[in-house]
């Protein structure tokens, strides 16, 4: 095509690959809670915010460092993850699958809520940590935020896996995954790898958080962020981890290519016309098991 | 206390209101909701319309994701259809209401036929994804589709007109919203009565049993959709009468959350709780704001009243499904049963 | 072996099912003569319930052929097949727990009747009618047949097993079945249940003349009121004919003494793997 | 007594139980749905104040005319129908002529009933292009310029400084974004500038880097972000500059709060946009009214409180006309003293007299952020649209 500006589509395609990795990140905390504990967590975007909210207190409000902003961040989700576990998400083991997932409803209004109660309604900036020059990949120009995000987000992505591959509690939720009852009489204490994965998630969730928040900015509408994460996890597969990252960078190509070459108002068209799509012609995702069609 | 039931025939039996008590007891509540308009002010009368419109809509989810067990985020998009479906045929044709609100029930119903077909593939929580993105989509199109829809600015609905009397009042809009809400109450539950009814809720408890006992399950659930978003388009369309003025933004993705909970709250498969917990839901941010009005420092405290309402929102919806998964019909039936025993067993 | 039968009323003919690899029936072939209680025994394992499935249309052959009064039916679908005048139960009872005894027998009338969305919605005029003939038919010749009038108005989860599979009975009578499917009809009751439940599989072959296809377990039960029997094993049918001369057949004893025993044991494996 | 006839006592009994307790005659009633808490609050609470401060003002100085003002309103949450309700709750319980109502979707939905009422105009924190329309919407006006006036605005000031200019503009995907668009475009044109690109951004989208890369691309003299609060601008400004840009950026009347413009940071400074009042701080001129207003606060007020105060004037200001000339209080007769209104001296909240002509007042000006000092300082002369 003579005319096109090639240098265009790669910038623009490095910018969907940086959101991309955010949404894989998301993703990714979404479905290590499905693997384990089953549940379809429509509140994945409210446990980002809170995790971003944290940071906010910890070092706006607070005055701590960055660094130690972020673990506090990452401590206090996965408090909150360890509660909603017990407190939510625990009495309705054995229940359909419908009603936990409208419990998680209502969890994203409880935290929606809680999150205006004490910061407010006000858009919010977090303190800028990361570098700030603009990144040149070849010629094309990315922005810092965007990279670096990716970077944090593709580094995180790696940690978590590798201690899922290695570590003793790691293999204990993949065990659970696959077969509860198998878990259960080899001696696996079920219940605390539920609460351990809802934990781990929550942090997972957190540091997502604090990127999409030093991104954008904060606010308790940030939650929407969550329903591309939905699409991304269907696209991918719910039980799928290698899903929610090819989905993540799948989405995020989507979006900001529509974004560029029809307008802003085509992007959730796009995605969620993408939802639709695989859920007519693979209902259980790129990469799922057949089996959870049968939810 | 209540002994025996003197029932001789079986159509006394099958009767909604089986019971003499019960009967007076709709008595009552007929009469008062003739009378209500006439005593209550504008600001009581606009709750009522207001209630009556989510019980409409709520009863209709209630149909799809109560007795069908297909649970749907698009309520408030179906509403939408509707009640663009009114504003449109109000303005550019001049239509009569009946026929308006008919046709924005038929409207919707088409678009929930075709946001259920994919529950030919999917089940249960993908189909509820399947309706968020569903919601998304209407909104595009809502927004998008200007030269129907008006764009972002929406249309403006001129008055509701029955015999060149314009319904332009809270107090003549009841006589318009309140009966079609009791029309379609009672639809709802003649319609659990018959055999699509149960053919709705075999499909809601062992969808694959279902099909081996003579219920083709793809018309029954697309049957379930069209009904729920019939009843969604004509909430939507009397919600268009009512406000006046349509825009994509009348109909969030939130305002399906408060349907679902609306019916989660009120109880999943109950006609009654379709309307106790539309009415509670609607009433209780209300209920909160008089609550925070007895406190010393109102004025203060009214700051919270916004996150209140929203955490008050998902606890509701929380604690119902933990605590009383059958909401508030199960706590009436509780009630009453309490009543009918007592005195001699508490 | 007895002959072809001169007019039966369901022919299994030559079907073959298969889950992936693992073939669950293997050319099975056999035939019910109307008016008949037949039963198809067989370790556990053997494929009796992969049978009925494809019989009821929950599963469709991979080869063969299922006729229904000479009808093919095996590429029909299963609401259709009800209609046909195919009802059954099932072996672990699917009773709507959301519905009251009344309402979950009136549902098996469901492809007999004729009221549409409108008449529904209004309950006035046809609807109406129907239901109350509906009605007054169960309870005339169903309810007090089986003797559950005094938990017509029970939710069903609150029954014990023995009312739900007498229960789940009525609902396949509601159906107005030329044949009955019971899937381990009296699994779990105990002496006076069986019997019970021996007796109302007879009157409803004589008051009803409704033919009876049966799986169970209980051996006595099945060699009292069987007419016929089949016996499958690994998905094939090893023997059939009059109880006695089934009894007496070597390879069904070897079946159930023999390697028919390891199935079992496998089978139950799978079993409770599934439940948990 | 028949049947009948008891009713009718029952109803006229009811009528005398329910209805509102008795005006005092002189009050007058002025009602609100103000939004205290959600998305809007940091407005709401500050045009509250706003409105209250002003009435109290009036009330001390013995009121319209002897008759004295009470203020009603309701916590909205910046939801449409519940300004709709608690407008009926007002309305129900008291005699209101003047209301202050919050959001576009209130003003149009709110627009039949006012019609019929015929006893109350209304005044808003919409500055919707469409509201300014006084034969749509013959009850009600904003106490600043429209949208679209601002767009104006803004494009007056870039062709003075710049002829010939190339423009863009982002705003979001809502209504409040898509408002001045078809403006933009006209106006910029009429003045001889040239459009650069015109970006529309999804809500809640967490990353605008594609529309930056777009924006670039374009590369305008003068960016204009509208439908937004704070996010995303922050954002492209900073992108935009670390790539070289040499845009300048602009905003309009709800992103130019001081505070909102300072959570900008470093990236902020010279972020420039139009602003109908002067702000709290700013002296350079003798303002009788924002001496009044800075004895009353020591602390910082915000814009939207000097939107609520100029509103309030202008209620004050068309009852009192109304009234000197003898006539009811209706909407008919308010918003004609409000037209009435020529050459008026707001106290200097505006640096020019003012006259309302149609539904909006149509004057503003362009202030400039000031990092250094963390003060918006002005950056043009006040600009009237004819």
């Amino acid at each position: 095509m003579i005319g096109f500006d090639w240098l265009m589509l790669a910038e623009v395609s490095f910018a969907g690959l940086g959101s991309g990795g955010l949404y894989a990140l998301a993703g990714l905390a979404f479905v290590l809670i499905y693997k384990a504990t089953r549940v379809v967590n429509l509140a994945i975007g409210e446990m980002l915010m809170m995790g971003a909210y944290f940071f906010f207190a910890a070092t706006s409000s607070m005055g701590w460092p960055i660094w130690i902003g972020i673990i506090a961040a990452v401590i206090g989700s996965g408090i909150l993850g360890a509660v909603i576990e017990r407190l939510l998400i625990r009495p309705m083991l054995g229940e359909a699958p419908i009603s936990v997932f409208m419990i998680t409803v209502g969890l994203s209004s409880i935290l929606v809520g809680t999150v205006e109660l004490i910061w407010g309604a006000d858009q919010l900036r977090l303190p800028d940590f990361m570098p700030s020059d603009t990144v040149l990949i070849g010629e094309a120009m990315v922005s810092p935020k965007i990279f670096y995000g990716f970077l944090a987000a593709v580094a995180l992505i790696a940690c978590v896996l590798l201690v899922f591959r290695f570590w003793r509690g790691g293999v204990a939720l993949r065990a659970t995954a696959s077969d509860q009852a198998a878990a259960y009489s080899m001696g696996i204490d079920v219940p605390r790898v539920f609460s351990l994965t809802w934990v781990v998630a929550a942090m997972v969730a957190a540091i997502g958080g604090i990127i999409v928040g030093s991104i954008s900015s904060l606010s308790p509408t940030m939650g929407v962020f969550g329903l591309s994460v939905l699409v991304v996890v269907i696209v991918g597969g719910l039980d799928s981890v290698p899903g929610a990252l090819v989905g993540g960078l799948l989405v995020g190509l989507v979006e900001s290519w529509t974004g560029t070459y029809f307008g802003g108002e085509f992007k959730l068209l796009a995605t969620f016309s993408l939802l639709v799509l695989i859920l007519m012609v693979r209902p259980y995702g790129l990469f799922g098991t057949h089996e959870i069609e049968r939810l | 206390m209540r002994i025996g039931s003197a029932r001789e025939t079986y159509s006394q039996d099958e009767a909604l209101f089986d019971s003499h008590t019960k009967r007076v007891w709709l008595c009552v509540l007929g009469t008062g909701l003739v009378l209500f308009p006439f005593f209550a002010g504008q600001y009581w009368l606009y709750l009522a319309c207001l209630v009556a419109i989510n019980v409409a809509s709520a009863t209709g989810l209630n149909i799809l994701t109560g007795y069908t067990g297909q649970v749907s985020l698009g309520q408030a998009a179906f509403m939408g259809v509707g009640a663009y479906a009114v504003a449109v045929l109000e303005k550019q044709l001049g239509t009569p209401v009946l026929l308006n609100l008919l046709c924005a029930g038929g409207a919707a119903m088409l678009v929930g036929l075709v946001v259920g077909i994919p529950s030919l593939r999917v089940k249960g929580l993908y189909l509820a994804i399947a309706t968020i993105a569903a919601s998304f989509i209407l909104h595009f199109i809502f927004a998008n589709w200007t030269r129907v829809t008006g764009g972002t600015a929406g249309l403006t609905v001129p008055p509701a007109t029955i015999f060149g009397l314009a319904l332009d009042t809270e107090f003549r809009l009841y006589w318009l919203i309140m009966p079609f809400t009791v029309l379609m109450l009672a639809g709802a539950a003649n319609l659990f009565r018959t055999r699509i009814g149960r053919a709705f809720i075999a499909i809601r408890d062992r969808d694959i049993s279902a099909e081996v006992l003579g219920i083709p399950l793809l018309r029954y659930k697309l049957l379930s959709f069209g009904l729920s978003s019939f009843y969604a388009g004509v909430a939507g369309g009397l919600w268009a009468y009512f406000f006046r003025s349509v825009t994509p933004e009348s109909f969030p993705l939130l305002m399906s959350i408060f349907f679902l909970a609306a019916i989660i709250v009120g109880g999943m498969g109950s006609i009654l709780g379709g309307i106790l917990g539309a009415v509670f839901m609607t009433l209780v941010p209300e209920v909160l704001k008089l609550m925070v009005g007895w406190l010393p420092n109102a004025s203060e405290a009214m700051v919270f009243l916004a996150p209140v309402r929203t955490i008050v929102f998902g606890a509701l919806i929380v604690g119902f499904l933990i605590f009383e998964p059958h909401g508030l019909a199960e706590i009436w039936r509780r009630i009453r049963r309490f009543f009918h025993l007592w005195p001699f067993r508490s | 072996m007895p002959g072809p039968t001169a007019n039966p009323i369901l022919e299994i003919d030559g079907v073959t099912l298969a889950f992936g690899g693992v073939t669950a029936l293997n050319g099975v072939s056999f035939e019910v003569a109307p008016g008949t209680i037949t039963s198809v025994i067989g370790p556990n394992g053997a494929g009796k319930t992969s049978l009925f499935n494809t019989i009821s249309g929950f599963y469709h052959p991979g080869a063969g052929h299922i006729r229904f009064r000479g009808d093919e039916i095996t590429r029909l679908a299963a609401p259709l097949r009800a209609k046909l005048g195919l009802a059954r139960t099932f072996q672990n009872i699917a009773l709507f727990r959301g519905m009251t005894v009344l309402d979950n027998i009136k549902l098996g009338r469901h492809c007999h009747l004729h009221s549409g969305v409108l008449d529904a919605l209004l309950y006035y005029g046809r609807a109406r009618r129907e239901e109350m003939r509906l009605r007054a038919d169960i309870e005339e010749r169903i309810i007090d047949f089986l003797e559950i009038d005094h938990i017509r108005n029970a939710p069903v989860a609150a029954l014990s097993y023995g009312l739900q599979k007498r229960v789940e009975m009525a609902r396949a009578l509601a159906m107005q079945p030329q044949v009955l499917m019971l899937d381990e009809p009296v699994a779990g009751m105990n002496r006076e249940e069986t019997e019970d439940m021996a007796r109302f599989i007879l009157d409803v072959r004589e008051e009803w003349g409704v033919t009876i296809l049966m799986v169970e377990h209980d051996m006595g039960m099945v060699m009292d009121i069987s007419d016929h029997v089949v016996v499958l094993n690994f998905g094939e049918v090893i023997a059939e004919g009059a109880p006695a001369d089934v009894q007496a057949d070597p390879e069904v004893i070897r079946a159930y003494l023999g390697s028919g025993n390891v199935a079992e044991l496998r089978h139950r494996l799978r079993q409770a793997r599934e439940a948990a | 007594m028949k049947l009948s006839r008891w009713l009718t006592v029952l109803l006229a009994a009811a009528g005398i139980a329910l209805a509102p307790a008795a005006q005092a005659q002189e009050e007058i009633v002025i009602g609100g749905s103000i939004p205290m808490t959600g998305v809007f609050a940091f407005a709401g609470i500050g045009i509250n104040a706003g409105l209250q401060d002003y009435f109290k003002i009036v009330n001390d100085a013995g009121g319209i005319k002897g008759r004295k003002i009470r203020y009603v309103f309701e916590d909205t949450g910046y939801k449409p129908d519940v300004s709709v309700a608690a407008f009926k709750k007002l309305t129900g319980a008291n005699k209101i002529s003047l209301y202050y109502g919050d959001s576009t979707a209130f003003s149009r939905t709110i627009n039949p009933e006012l019609e019929r009422l015929g006893s109350i105009m209304m005044a808003g924190a919409s500055l919707a292009t469409e509201i300014n329309d006084p034969k749509k919407f013959p009850a009600q006006f904003m106490a600043g310029p429209d949208y679209s006036e601002q767009i104006g605005i803004l494009l007056r000031h870039i062709a003075k400084e710049k002829p010939a200019a190339k423009v863009a503009i982002v705003y979001s995907d809502s209504e409040f974004g898509r408002d001045p668009v078809n403006e933009f475009r006209e106006m910029s044109k009429k003045l001889g500038l040239t459009v650069a690109v015109e970006i529309q951004t999804a809500p809640g989208s967490v990353d605008v880097s594609t529309e930056v890369i777009k924006l670039r691309r374009a590369d305008p003299d003068y960016t204009i972000f509208h439908g937004y609060i704070l996010a995303p601008i922050p954002e492209f400004v900073t992108q935009m500059k670390k790539s070289g840009s040499k845009s300048h950026f602009m905003g309009t009347f709800w992103t130019m709060d001081s505070s909102t413009v300072m959570k900008m940071g470093e990236a902020g400074d010279g972020f420039m946009g139009v602003m109908p009042y002067r702000y709290y701080y700013d002296t350079s001129a003798k303002a009788p009214m924002l001496d009044k207003i800075r004895q009353l606060h020591p602390e910082y007020q915000n814009t939207p409180y000097l939107q609520g105060f100029l509103t309030a004037m202008l209620f004050v200001e068309s009852a009192k006309r109304t009234l000197e000339a003898g006539k009811p209080l209706d909407a008919k007769n308010l918003k004609a003293a409000l037209n009435s209104i020529k050459n008026f001296d707001t106290g200097g909240l505006i640096g020019v007299p003012i006259t309302i002509k149609g539904n909006s007042v149509p004057v503003g000006r362009i202030y400039r952020a000031d990092m250094k000092t963390q003060k918006m300082v002005p950056a043009s002369d006040w600009i009237v649209v004819e």
